[in-house]
């Protein structure tokens, strides 16, 4: 597998930086090289939150990039604030709730895709997945790790939670499945903007 | 001033004892010329460099004997360094306040910004507590000329007037003997600067 | 038991020590040295001394012994300790080392309630420096950094060491204000400040109000003058805090 | 004793977690801390595991009393270490020059955060000047610039074992990216891999009777005279010197033939070594080389690449403003290779950035 970088924003709060922990483990834990690093550069201030991703097979060099292969904006802040990761081999995501600018979207993608994660989130499932959802829709959208590998790493993140709980669990892997299907079918669609 | 006075002293076959009382953070000081001023015959109390260990910051050192230095025989210069408590130092030697041998001499280099008007002279001299006589040793080093110290010592003659004490000389650098015979109606004294070599 | 004139702790080849004429540095010493001898425990006794006049006693005693930085002796007898809790940790420091450049140490030492011994000597100035005003400095009392007398309004008032660290320290620590003029006393409280630290019930201070002649420019009589006239009724002397009760015991 | 690393194993840690691990491993008996981003959660992992293995920690009132008090249990003959970055690492140069002077093992990690000033707690290579020649001494110092998690572990085991041994103050010179980081490295305990732990010793409260089975240890860091301060510190540098060969590390590769090599340390060699495969095969000739002891710098190798490769340029890449640059001048002084640099303070490097300016400068 060739390198992949993806870039997970969103405000404090939305658990971007634990969707990119869960992520960078399963790419780990299925031998994969993987880095993970937190919110650098200008973006932290102001409350957008930043997550870099890079998963490969091979050994990975400078734990920062400029341009990203996936960048997923989780709120609508963060639109405007990634939009500089995104040159013509980027995947640019969004919730297609969001009311945008369009000034505000990147000058060059491979594809803008506008997702309906959050209003998915609230109607079928619960607000509180609406992250699972956006970890689903990066696995559906790069591969960079198996459907099953996303289970087992959320399952040893939040595995406490899930004893109290089972339907936790039940709720968590629906959310998965939904954004993997979500993704898979917007990158099918191809609607570019 | 303190070493030639103690050497003329002792060229005159006298027995002459230095005593270091400079406390404060001293950078000119006795102790490098220690060994040096006891090869040319005076007894010299005080620290040198080698036997002053843990001198954090070089600074305020008594060493036992300075305190007895009176009750010696023959001549004794004390050398009082700066300080804001001026000739109170002396209470650092037994004897000092009822000796009746004892004169408490201040050296004014009107070349010095602390002392370089009357008015300043007047205060300093005056906060030095007892004072019995000034020396007249204004000097700027190796650039003294017969004009600097016409000058300053006439201001320090008219201060001693005013304070009422004697000026019992005017030192002079003696490189200044061959071409200068001054005439201050005081007696002129003619000294080697020792000083620069003490730098701590 | 007859004692000895020279405590069998003493560095024989470091006397006559190099104090001035007058300090009062070596009776605090040799009261400490004569608790060391009482209490035995020359052996796993670490002295650490601050820079300035303390540090004239860095080979005083036939104890381990290290030297540190302007005010940081606290903290490196505080790295010995939790190192080594079975060796005793005295730290021996001057007025501007414990109250100006290390209070930090000092406070946060106290507050934590480290097992170590701290002795701090108060002679109102920076003696090795050349009698610079210190934390100490009495009101209207002459250094060389205050010509014309210490003045409150702008430089605040003494420091009053043992007041504080008796506030900010929990139980068990010992706290305890002594002169050289009271030679016995002084003994008993450096005792109680060991003896606490052997039984490891808290943090132990003790200052001791002392002379320093060379720069208050005093002769004999008039230097116990300022120490018992001027010091000690500013500085009162005696136990603020300790695990003990009168008697010693506890 | 417990074994920190049941077997050798991979794990996916933060740089800042490895390092505790690491300490763990080395056999670090205890930590003196402050807080201070991004070494943060050095602290955080120390203070969860060393309790399991009998370790000590002590959160101290600033830099300067945890730079003292590891000072302070070092001579008391305990593995020691702290970990700082930025202005803590200012205020750590006081207690530096103590173990510089008194030849006390002391182990710190810096994660370099942006400067001057409180900067950014992000990420920089701006604490190089203040690692390697802080504080009023003459530098003598082991610092070892990180670039992995690999690195991490591994030169923090060395770094306790190369100050107990050489009695030099050690550094492993990170940054806040290789702090915050995850990424896999292979956990050991040393003696698995054959490596010795060196034994620590007490300079003070040394065992027997004083007296009668030892004389009382007097430790000195303060001198009367300028003789004896010389005489000090020109046996400090004979010393330094003497051992400086066994303590230099580099790596270098491709610059046998290189028309320019690009020199970089830290985390930024990792760009740097993608940068010269790319070029490579763009058939652009360039090499590879970095320092790994910034003290005691790669003097001699570096001349050697310079030399056989003939190369023309040598291009210093470096997240701050010429401190590794400087460094370098004035360790290769007489080479006449044209240097040129990329000056990114406070800021990553990728390997964009260098295949950029090698183009511009060829």
């Amino acid at each position: 597998m060739a390198l992949v970088r993806i870039a997970l924003a969103g405000e404090g709060g939305q658990g971007v930086q634990s969707v990119a922990e869960i992520l960078a483990e399963a790419a780990y834990n299925e031998n994969k090289q993987a880095i993970y690093i937190p919110n650098f550069g200008l973006e932290q201030r102001g409350g957008v939150s930043i997550a870099f991703i890079q998963v490969s097979d091979n050994r990975i060099g400078a734990p920062k990039f400029n341009k990203a292969d996936v960048v997923i904006a989780m709120s609508q802040r963060a639109v405007g604030r990634t939009a500089g990761y995104s040159d013509s081999n980027t995947l640019f995501v969004y919730d297609d709730g969001f009311n945008i600018d369009p000034d505000e979207l990147p000058k060059e993608a491979k594809q803008i895709m506008g997702l309906p994660a959050i209003n998915t989130a609230n109607n079928e499932l619960h607000p509180r997945v609406f992250n699972i959802i956006i970890m689903g829709a990066v696995i559906g959208l790069t591969k960079v790790v198996s459907f099953e590998a996303a289970q087992e790493a959320l399952e040893n993140k939040l595995g406490h939670k899930f004893e109290k709980n089972p339907d936790l669990r039940e709720l968590n892997h629906k959310a998965l499945e939904i954004g993997k299907q979500m993704a898979e079918k917007a990158l099918k669609e191809g609607v570019a903007k | 001033m303190a070493i030639n006075r103690a050497l003329e002293l002792k060229s005159q076959g006298r027995q002459v004892t230095l005593v270091d009382l400079d406390t404060v953070e001293p950078f000119y000081t006795l102790r490098p010329l220690k060994e040096l001023l006891e090869q040319m015959g005076l007894t010299v109390i005080g620290l040198t460099p080698t036997n002053s260990f843990g001198l954090g910051e070089t600074g305020a050192m008594l060493v036992p004997a300075a305190r007895w230095a009176l009750r010696r025989e023959g001549d004794i210069i004390l050398d009082v360094g700066y300080g804001v408590y001026g000739a109170q130092t002396l209470n650092l030697v037994e004897g000092a306040d009822t000796s009746t041998e004892l004169r408490v001499i201040a050296v004014i280099n009107y070349s010095r910004p602390m002392t370089s008007t009357k008015g300043r002279i007047i205060e300093y001299v005056k906060e030095l507590g007892r004072v019995d006589a000034l020396v007249a040793n204004t000097h700027l080093g190796d650039e003294t000329t017969p004009e600097v110290i016409e000058k300053g010592t006439q201001v320090i003659l008219e201060c001693a007037e005013e304070l009422g004490i004697p000026v019992d000389y005017i030192a002079v650098d003696r490189k200044l003997a061959d071409k200068w015979s001054p005439d201050f109606g005081v007696p002129v004294k003619w000294i080697t600067r020792y000083m620069p070599a003490a730098v701590w | 038991m007859i004692t000895p004139a020279v405590p069998k702790s003493w560095y024989l080849p470091s006397k006559p020590h190099k104090f001035c004429p007058g300090c009062g540095h070596g009776i605090v010493l040799k009261a400490l040295g004569e608790v060391i001898d009482e209490l035995e425990i020359q052996d796993q006794t670490i002295f650490g001394c601050d820079i300035g006049c303390s540090l004239l006693s860095w080979n005083f005693f036939a104890c381990d012994s290290t030297q540190t930085h302007h005010g940081r002796t606290t903290p490196v007898m505080v790295g010995i300790k939790r190192a080594r809790p079975e060796l005793i940790s005295i730290g021996y420091m001057g007025d501007g080392g414990g109250y100006s450049i290390g209070s930090q140490h000092l406070l946060n030492a106290a507050v934590r309630n480290e097992r170590v011994t701290l002795i701090l000597v108060n002679n109102t100035n920076y003696g090795m420096t050349g009698g610079q005003m210190a934390p100490t400095t009495l009101p209207g009392q002459k250094t060389e950094t205050t010509p014309y007398g210490r003045d409150p309004e702008i430089t605040g008032y003494p420091t009053k060491g043992p007041e504080f660290i008796a506030q900010v320290t929990p139980d068990g620590a010992y706290v305890a204000r002594a002169t050289v003029s009271k030679y016995k006393q002084l003994k008993r409280f450096l005792r109680n400040a060991l003896r606490n630290q052997i039984e490891g019930n808290g943090f132990s201070f003790v200052e001791v109000l002392s002379t320093c002649p060379t720069n208050w420019r005093t002769n004999a009589q008039q230097t116990w003058h300022f120490l018992e006239d001027e010091m000690e009724p500013y500085f009162p002397v005696g136990e603020l805090k300790s695990p003990f009760s009168k008697g010693g015991e506890k | 004793m417990l074994k920190v690393v049941d077997e050798t194993k991979k794990a996916f840690l933060t740089g800042n977690e490895t390092i505790a691990w690491a300490a763990l491993a080395a056999g670090a008996d205890i930590m003196f801390g402050y807080p201070i981003t991004p070494q943060n959660e050095v602290m955080h992992y120390w203070t969860r595991l060393a309790p399991k293995y009998g370790r000590g920690f002590l959160q101290t009132e600033d830099e300067i009393s945890a730079g003292f008090t590891v000072c302070g249990a070092v001579q008391a003959g305990k593995k020691a270490f702290t970990a700082t970055a930025g202005p803590g690492n200012v205020l750590m140069q006081e207690p530096f020059g103590m173990a510089e002077a008194m030849r006390l093992p002391l182990f710190a990690i810096i994660q370099q955060r942006g400067g001057p000033s409180s900067g950014t707690v992000i990420y920089s290579q701006q604490e190089v000047t203040l690692t390697t020649f802080g504080g009023n001494g003459e530098g003598y110092r082991v610092v070892y610039s990180s670039a992995t998690h690999q690195e991490i572990y591994d030169y923090t085991i060395k770094g306790f074992n190369v100050a107990w041994k050489y009695r030099w103050p050690t550094f492993l010179l990170g940054d806040g990216y290789q702090a915050k980081m995850r990424e896999p490295l292979e956990m050991y305990n040393p003696e698995e891999k054959g490596i010795e732990l060196e034994p620590a010793y007490p300079l003070l409260g040394l065992p027997g009777k004083i007296g009668e089975d030892r004389e009382p240890q007097h430790l000195c860091n303060i001198y009367s005279l300028e003789e004896e301060l010389y005489d000090v510190v020109m046996n400090l540098s004979a010393d330094y010197e003497r051992v400086a060969p066994e303590l230099i590390e580099w790596q270098e590769h491709s610059c046998e033939d290189a028309d320019i090599i690009i020199l970089t340390h830290g985390v930024v060699s990792r760009a740097a070594d993608d940068a010269v495969k790319a070029l490579r095969a763009q058939g652009i000739k360039a090499g590879y080389f970095r320092p790994i002891t910034l003290r005691p710098y790669p003097t001699q190798q570096l001349r050697e690449a310079i030399a056989k490769s003939g190369a023309k340029k040598l291009l210093i890449a470096e997240s701050s403003y010429g401190q590794f640059e400087r460094l370098t001048k004035q360790e290769i002084y007489g080479e006449t290779i044209k240097i040129e640099h990329l000056y990114m303070p406070g800021v990553g490097i990728i390997d964009h950035d260098i295949i950029n300016k090698v183009k511009s400068v060829l």
